[in-house]
């Protein structure tokens, strides 16, 4: 018979105000093995929890119960506090009236009574609780990052920098990201190239890292330490190691229509391109879609050209695998399709851009080399209209995102200074909902553009853009001014909503990482480990996590590469000791379990046993990897014999609660 | 706040408190020159208890039903949907029947649809 | 000898139940097995059921002591119900004397009270056999399927209901029973020296060679394809055997009765294991209690009564002829 | 009738614990309500769940019995949902089949994310249990409590 | 027929290719057969047999048989193959030792069939060609071997062997049988009707566990109602709801490896049709997961060890009208 102390949380008025604690704890103090019960306003403080240490040696408890709140709050902290009073963690249980009962229920007799019933049911459990000892396994000292952007390429840096080896997915033909195509940042107003392309040689001369671009995670196995993952190189149809990036081939092509996605289809590039000067590899990639040679086999004029020979129309997909300790997750995000959004005639006009197109459309190395002109005519516009909150903060499904995108506010500012700073002679008109402009120094910045630079800021919403004679009609309400407004312009360019990158989604489920409804990677907890995923050895940088500004986004990825620098560092890692377990004495051998095993952790033996009457009997009996195993528990219910038991979640425990619970 | 604020929800089926004040509606709204208050304010008013200012308006008429803030309001608001039900607690508030079937023989006419008469007697009256 | 008109079985029914519970063999979904008798319920066409009479005074499941427990008090309940009086037509002269079986294990001192307390409860009223079956062999065993005993014997001859009391008990039971007088024809007895297995011979399987039954080379044999299932136990109608369990409530712990079987891997089950760790000596087990040691310890009163049930549930038709015959052969 | 109303059923939810009991965690944070009838025990994943757990439910005087996991895509284990998918619906199936009220089981995905759904699916599987009365079908009468 | 088998069995003896053989022996009267070791030439010619009372599966002895010294002979009717392959899917059976011989089968007999026509007091049974002589207390009659059929083999799923060394008769087709016809008229009643009707069945139960014991997928090294820590531990069926759960447990437990052999119907003392439970998952899972056959071959997954992300949701099981 255990004995079990019981220690009931107030936390504060949270479980008090609903649940009558003192009531609780007598209750419970009934219950069979219970030697100790108590109540206190705050059991996760220090002097809660020295309380438990105390009960724990003055009442030689070998189980506690607290009811408290969510075990996903503080099931760890309980635990710890356990352990240092001499307890082993694992005889920890935790009844869980907050969340699930003195935060949902009103009636303090009816949350009382289920608070009761819940600690029961955590007795219950604990009565058939058994210390576990945490096993080990090795960790593999390198770490993979997913995507090339900034996020991925700072945490990237910051990993090499500690001594670990790093490599970089990147699904591009160079890394860079978003930033890239990006003209100016703000708040500083300094050139996003200018910053950003020193840190992509550095990736590149890092001996540390391995960028690995124009490429895709296609497989994930393993587990925190122990990741094997395969890539997929494809093929770019160029050999890297001998393309100096000279960029013959790339005037040579003869193929000039292919739209190009570096800036956002605004111009055209060839068939084999590089997507800009300071691309990273400087190597050059053959589009197969537009390449008459990869299509039907007749061109060949950049092999010709090429002086290194490094033209390979024959190269094939390659598939890397490599083994890492540590998955970073960096895959960014992409502005929304305006296809949803007829009303400010984006497919219309090609005068209606999207702020990213604005990027290029003001970037020296863009396609008007940094003049702004009209897409439509060349012409300099004279009257802009900028839009924001397009597609965010909709009331999701159809209608858009239900996030705010958090930048839009601020680079719309940006755009607004820039082109009043350049072109004093144009009329520059942001349509907005609010304005969000948390962040040092952002707020004096958006100052700036309506005073300084006379942007003219209306509190409103654009309800519809009419492309006619050359003008865009732009009709719009005035909230504050109490009118509509109508607006001739000549550019109208939208704030698109932010999602994360398409490729997202299959990468979370390779991953078992948890994505949450938008598709941002879900972290570990919202407050106290940001960069962390739920899934261990998995860390998130960047806007793959929710949508982040650059200083965040780097801010984060530092974030990042220390986690990742804290798991690499250490030898080896405890394992979660609630992993599955056979009882050989009843395997069969029959592979049910080792059939639903997402990890591969089960495996086989022969294995001698005693049969009656002095004879020895040979069986086949499951074995199970405690460092691979996770602990679903799938296997446990494929098992006809029930062999096959989890622990600190065995059939027993879990039917003691059924019946706490039930009775 | 004022006792039709929850009439006008549950006549609308639509919650005022998600708007988020963009003034998309307002925006978007082809009859505004015309309006005593705007779509934005219909919504507002409703949300601040305005209500009977809103009914005293001639200006509820006005909203020609074309749903345009309706498909562009980001919150699914739906601002017409709101006057609508303003329109409806008016004729409430009149109390009795605004019309009775002892009247309909005396309204028909060779021009009108008798399934017109039919109709605004369903409408009209509380009976109904 | 009292006499009842067969078309009237039903008012027969009726005024033994009016008094008291009656319990008759009957057909439940499809299959023969002694029930309370309810208005309309008839005898089943069958020889017998497929759990023997045991049943009423050994039931498959009996509770034996109730604890309730609250909080950390534990409160010690006797469920023991008073039994009443009743009575059970239809038993064969088969389970009629595995009852005398029974007895002797479960009235032997201490007795078994609940098993006792049916027992005293219960009038037998059994029914001679006309149409045995060809597993039958009662009458190997000494049984007279004419004579079937009990505390009221009855005979189904031409369109009457023959009883005969024999024990003061029946008598009560009869007087109380608005029967007519009458004298039974004599039966056609002709059918059971037709039946093949009248000449086994289970009784010579003595003390003196105990040690030579237990060692014979057959039992591996015999027991090579026994399921281990409990078929043969639990429709025997002297097999004894139960476990003692606990049942868990929420609020307490049943403690409960069953039949167990010694052909169960778990039977008898100590902390150091089993001592019959194979089917062989399980199926051993069973035989030779039946043949051997039962004789042994009474009288040389055979533990078998001849009703051939196991010869027709065993799945894989093995029996205890089969091992009598088996053993037979080597025989001295 | 009147019994009906009086009826306050006895229901488990089996909650993941990455998922949906998140999930339930998040509706508490929201202060969404659903009724005291409903506890909730923590499985690591919705395949952890045996069906022998929900027969014992049953047997022990629960009246209703829903699993919620992560949505199917999402589980934290990658596959787990997909075989309880596959276990809870052959064995809804053969309770059915068995005569066995095909509302007294259910089950739901809930994704950390879904306070509002979990708290809304309780309050459904709440009122269909009470409305369909107390399990009389799968109970043992032994555990009805004096 | 039985000739060729019998010869087969001494010859494999003889010829000291199996140290054993399993096949049927003779009983009493005839019908009673019973599984049984073989280990000389002789012991067979004198008590084997292959009559059409043969019905007992023999695959399930091999987990043991095949684990002991030497190579084991075995004979295995049709759907007993079915059986035998499962159980190797499940590495029960080392099938290095064992040399499999499949006997073609037209359906087997039963002494139950026998008895449902009226039978009683069958002292001995004749076969001939199609039709059975038989003696009883009470007179003699012929019987139609068709009118004989055992309830398994009046659906029998196929006449082809799956997997042996070596066949004695024509290797015969799968079937196309309505196996399911009776699953289906119970999916017709109303909830009511089919909770009355299986606790009217299961309510005969007497837990004597011959089902399970026979049944060559419940072949646990220690069955979870054998096992003290398994929670669900008994003996008896003290209420109701232990009558259900013991048959709902099993029926799931063997879920897309029970091969429908029907030795589960065909062994229980009470007649409770406790096929039907197996049949029932086995239509559901090929509706709702694809035609599966257990023991058809030895690489498909069985369908409770594997899943699509299109499976349905649980919810398509609808009240009263299964699958919808």
């Amino acid at each position: 018979m255990q004995r079990i102390g019981v220690f009931v949380c107030w936390c504060g008025s949270n479980i008090a105000a609903t649940v009558d604690v003192v009531q609780v704890a007598q209750a419970l103090a009934k219950e069979p093995g219970v030697v100790f019960a108590t109540d206190y306003q705050y059991m996760c403080s220090q002097a809660g929890q020295d309380l438990i240490g105390a009960a724990i040696k003055e009442h030689g408890l070998t189980g506690v119960v607290i009811c408290s709140c969510s075990p996903r709050m503080h099931e760890t902290t309980f635990r710890k506090t356990c352990q240092k009073a001499g307890l082993n963690p694992y005889m920890v249980e935790i009844a869980n009236i907050r969340e699930h009962c003195s935060w949902i229920h009103k009636d303090k007799p009816t949350a009382t009574e289920k608070a009761v019933i819940l600690g029961r049911a955590a007795i219950a459990k604990v009565h058939l609780n058994a210390p576990l000892t945490a096993g080990t396994s090795p960790v593999t000292k390198r770490a993979l990052v997913i995507g090339g952007g900034i996020a991925g390429i700072q945490t990237a840096l910051d990993i090499a920098d500690a001594g670990f080896p790093v490599d970089i997915v990147e699904k591009k033909p160079t890394i860079g990201g978003k930033m890239t195509q990006i003209d100016k940042t703000f708040p500083t107003l300094d050139c996003a190239a200018c910053i950003l392309t020193p840190k992509m040689v550095d990736v590149s001369q890092n001996e540390k890292i391995d960028i690995i671009s124009y490429a895709q995670v296609e497989k994930v196995q393993g587990f925190v330490g122990n990741f094997s993952v395969t890539i997929r190189k494809k093929a770019r149809y160029v050999d890297e190691s001998k393309c100096t990036g000279c960029g013959l081939c790339t005037e040579k092509c003869p193929q000039k229509k292919v739209p190009n996605e570096f800036n956002l289809g605004l111009d055209t590039r060839r068939a084999i391109y590089i997507p800009f000067a300071q691309a990273v590899p400087k190597v050059a990639t053959i589009d197969p879609d537009y390449c008459s040679m990869l299509k039907s086999g007749k061109c060949g004029v950049c092999a010709k050209v090429c002086a290194a020979g490094a033209i390979d129309y024959k190269q094939q997909d390659e598939l890397i695998t490599r083994e890492y300790g540590a998955i970073v997750v960096a895959t960014g995000f992409e502005p929304i399709g305006m296809d949803k959004f007829d009303e400010f005639a984006y497919a219309q006009s090609p005068d209606v851009v999207t702020s990213l197109e604005l990027e290029r459309l003001m970037n020296a190395a863009g396609p008007t080399g940094g003049t702004l002109l009209r897409p439509s005519d060349g012409t300099h516009p004279h009257t802009l209209v900028f839009v924001q909150c397009v597609g965010s903060r909709c009331d999701g499904g159809e209608k858009g995102k239900p996030y705010c995108s958090k930048i839009c506010c601020m680079y719309t500012a940006k755009h607004a200074m820039l082109i009043r700073d350049k072109y004093p002679d144009t009329e520059v008109y942001v349509f907005y909902i609010d304005v969000r402009t948390p962040g040092k120094n952002f707020d004096e910045f958006y100052r700036r553009a309506v005073e300084e630079y006379g942007v003219h800021y209306i509190k409103g919403m654009v309800g519809k853009v009419t492309p006619q004679d050359g003008k865009l009609k732009v009709q719009a309400s005035d909230l504050l001014g109490g009118r509509q407004l109508h607006i001739d312009a000549d550019m109208v360019v939208l704030a698109a909503a932010i999602e994360p990158d398409k490729s997202a989604r299959p990468l979370a489920t390779m991953l078992t990482a948890s994505m949450d409804t938008n598709d941002f990677f879900t972290e570990a907890h919202p407050k106290l480990r940001p960069v962390e995923s739920p899934t261990a050895g998995i860390f998130l940088s960047g806007a793959c996590q929710g949508p982040k500004d650059i200083p965040e986004t780097v801010a984060q990825a530092g974030a990042a590469a220390s986690k990742v620098i804290g798991l690499l560092s250490k030898d080896a890692l405890t394992c979660n000791p609630c992993t599955a377990q056979p009882d050989e004495l009843k395997c069969n051998g029959c592979s049910s379990c080792e059939n639903v095993c997402p990890y591969g952790a089960i495996s086989y033996i022969d294995k001698p046993f005693r049969g009656p009457n002095r004879t020895t009997l040979i069986r086949r009996v499951a074995q199970v990897n405690p460092a691979v195993c996770q602990g679903c528990g799938a296997c446990t219910v494929a098992c006809p014999s029930g062999a096959m038991d989890l622990q600190g979640f065995s059939n027993k425990q879990i039917m003691a609660e059924v019946d706490a619970i039930c009775r | 706040m004022s006792q039709w604020t929850d009439t006008i929800r549950q006549i609308s089926g639509v919650d005022p408190r998600k708007c988020m004040k963009c003034g998309k509606c307002t925006a978007t709204c082809p009859a505004y020159d015309h309006m005593e208050y705007h779509p934005h304010q219909f919504v507002d008013m409703v949300t601040t208890g305005r209500v009977e200012e809103l009914m005293a308006s001639k200006g509820i008429y006005t909203c020609l039903t074309c749903f345009a803030c309706v498909e562009r309001c980001p919150r699914s608001v739906e601002p017409a949907a709101i006057i609508e039900a303003v329109r409806l607690a008016v004729i409430r508030q009149q109390g009795g029947n605004h019309m009775t079937p002892d009247q309909i023989p005396g309204l028909l006419d060779e021009e009108l649809p008798q399934q017109a008469i039919t109709s605004a007697l369903r409408k009209y009256s509380k009976g109904g | 000898m009292k006499k009842w008109e067969l078309s009237r079985l039903q008012e027969l029914f009726e005024a033994i139940a009016a008094q008291e519970p009656l319990y008759i063999p009957t057909d439940v979904s499809g299959q023969p097995t002694f029930a309370l008798w309810q208005p309309g319920m008839a005898l089943t066409r069958e020889l017998n059921t497929v759990r023997s009479a045991k049943d009423l005074f050994f039931p498959q499941v009996e509770e034996l002591v109730k604890f309730k427990v609250e909080g950390k008090k534990i409160q010690v309940l006797d469920p023991q119900v008073q039994i009443r009086d009743q009575v059970v037509f239809g038993v064969r002269a088969c389970d009629a004397r595995s009852f005398d079986i029974l007895d002797s294990v479960f009235l032997a001192e201490p007795a078994d009270t609940y098993y006792r307390d049916r027992r005293a409860h219960t009038t037998v009223m059994t029914l001679a056999c006309t149409h045995p079956e060809e597993s039958c062999f009662c009458t190997s065993l000494g049984i007279d399927p004419q004579a079937p005993g009990g505390d009221v014997s009855c005979w189904i001859e031409g369109e009457a209901l023959y009883l005969n009391a024999n024990t003061p008990k029946g008598q009560a039971l009869l007087s109380r029973l608005p029967l007519d007088e009458g004298e039974k024809p004599e039966a056609d007895r002709s059918v059971f020296d037709r039946l093949p297995l009248k000449d086994l011979d289970l009784t010579r399987f003595g003390e003196k060679k105990l040690l030579d039954w237990f060692h014979s080379p057959k039992w591996g044999e015999l027991s090579q394809s026994c399921l281990g299932c409990g078929t043969c136990t639990f429709v025997c109608p002297t097999c004894q055997c139960y476990d003692i369990r606990d049942f868990d409530t929420g609020h307490g712990v049943q403690r409960f009765r069953c039949w167990d079987s010694c052909m169960y891997s778990d039977f008898t089950m100590m902390a150091h294991g089993t001592n019959r760790p194979t089917q062989l000596e399980r199926f051993r087990q069973r035989f030779m209690h039946k043949l051997v040691y039962y004789p042994a310890d009474h009288g040389g009163q055979v533990g078998c009564v001849g009703c051939g049930r196991c010869l027709r549930k065993c799945p894989i038709s093995m029996n205890i002829v089969k091992v009598a015959r088996a053993l037979g052969e080597e025989e001295v | 009738m009147q019994m009906n109303q009086e009826f306050k059923p006895t229901i488990v939810a089996f909650c993941c614990n990455w998922c949906s009991y998140a999930g339930a965690d998040l509706s508490g944070t929201n202060r969404l309500q659903y009724p005291a009838n409903v506890k909730i025990i923590r499985i690591p994943c919705s395949c952890r769940l045996n069906p022998m757990f929900i027969l014992r439910a049953f047997q022990r005087g629960a009246d209703g019995v829903i699993l919620c996991g992560c949505h199917p895509g999402d589980c934290h284990y990658t596959t787990g949902n997909y075989y309880a998918r596959r276990r809870m619906t052959l064995l809804f199936s053969l309770l059915d089949y068995m005569g066995i009220e095909r509302q007294r089981t259910r089950v739901e995905w809930v994704s950390a994310a879904e306070g509002a759904k979990f708290a809304a699916t309780m309050n459904d599987f709440v009122d269909t249990i009470t409305k369909l009365g107390p399990n009389r079908r799968l109970e043992d009468l032994r555990c009805k409590s004096e | 027929m039985q000739e060729r088998v019998i010869e087969k069995a001494a010859q494999l003896l003889e010829s000291g290719a199996c140290a054993r053989v399993l096949g049927w022996k003779t009983g009493e009267f005839f019908y009673d057969v019973t599984p049984a070791v073989f280990t000389s030439a002789q012991q067979v010619r004198q008590e084997m047999v292959f009559s059409p009372f043969c019905g007992a599966n023999l695959s399930k002895y091999l987990i043991a048989e095949s684990r002991k010294e030497g190579k084991v002979g075995v004979f295995l009717k049709p759907c007993d193959s079915f059986s035998f392959v499962q159980l190797q899917k499940e590495h029960r059976i080392l099938r290095e030792n064992v040399y499999a011989v499949g006997v073609q089968c037209q359906g087997m007999s039963d002494i139950e069939a026998l008895k449902a026509l009226g039978l009683r007091g069958i002292t001995a049974v004749q076969a001939e060609e199609d039709r059975l002589t038989v003696s009883t207390l009470y007179g003699e009659k012929t019987v139609a071997l068709e009118e004989a059929l055992s309830l398994r083999c009046r659906s029998c799923k196929s006449r082809a062997l799956h997997d042996c060394d070596e066949l004695i008769g024509d290797q015969g087709r799968d079937l196309d049988t309505d196996r399911f016809g009776e699953v289906a008229r119970l999916e017709a009643m109303s909830p009511e009707e089919r909770f009355a009707f299986w606790r009217s069945q299961l309510s005969k139960c007497i837990r004597c566990n011959a089902c399970r014991n026979v049944c060559p997928a419940c072949s646990c090294e220690k069955c979870v109602f054998d096992d003290p820590n398994s929670g669900v531990q008994n003996k008896a069926a003290a209420d109701p709801f232990e009558e259900d759960l013991f048959h709902i447990i099993r029926a799931f437990h063997v879920a897309g490896r029970c091969t429908d052999c029907g030795e589960c119907t065909r062994v229980c003392p009470q007649h409770i049709p406790l096929h039907l439970l197996n049949r029932k998952l086995i239509k559901d899972m090929n509706a709702l997961y694809g035609p599966y056959q257990a023991g058809s071959d030895f690489d498909s997954k069985p369908p409770m060890l594997t899943f699509t992300q299109e499976d349905p949701e649980a919810s398509i099981i609808t009240e009263g009208r299964g699958i919808q």
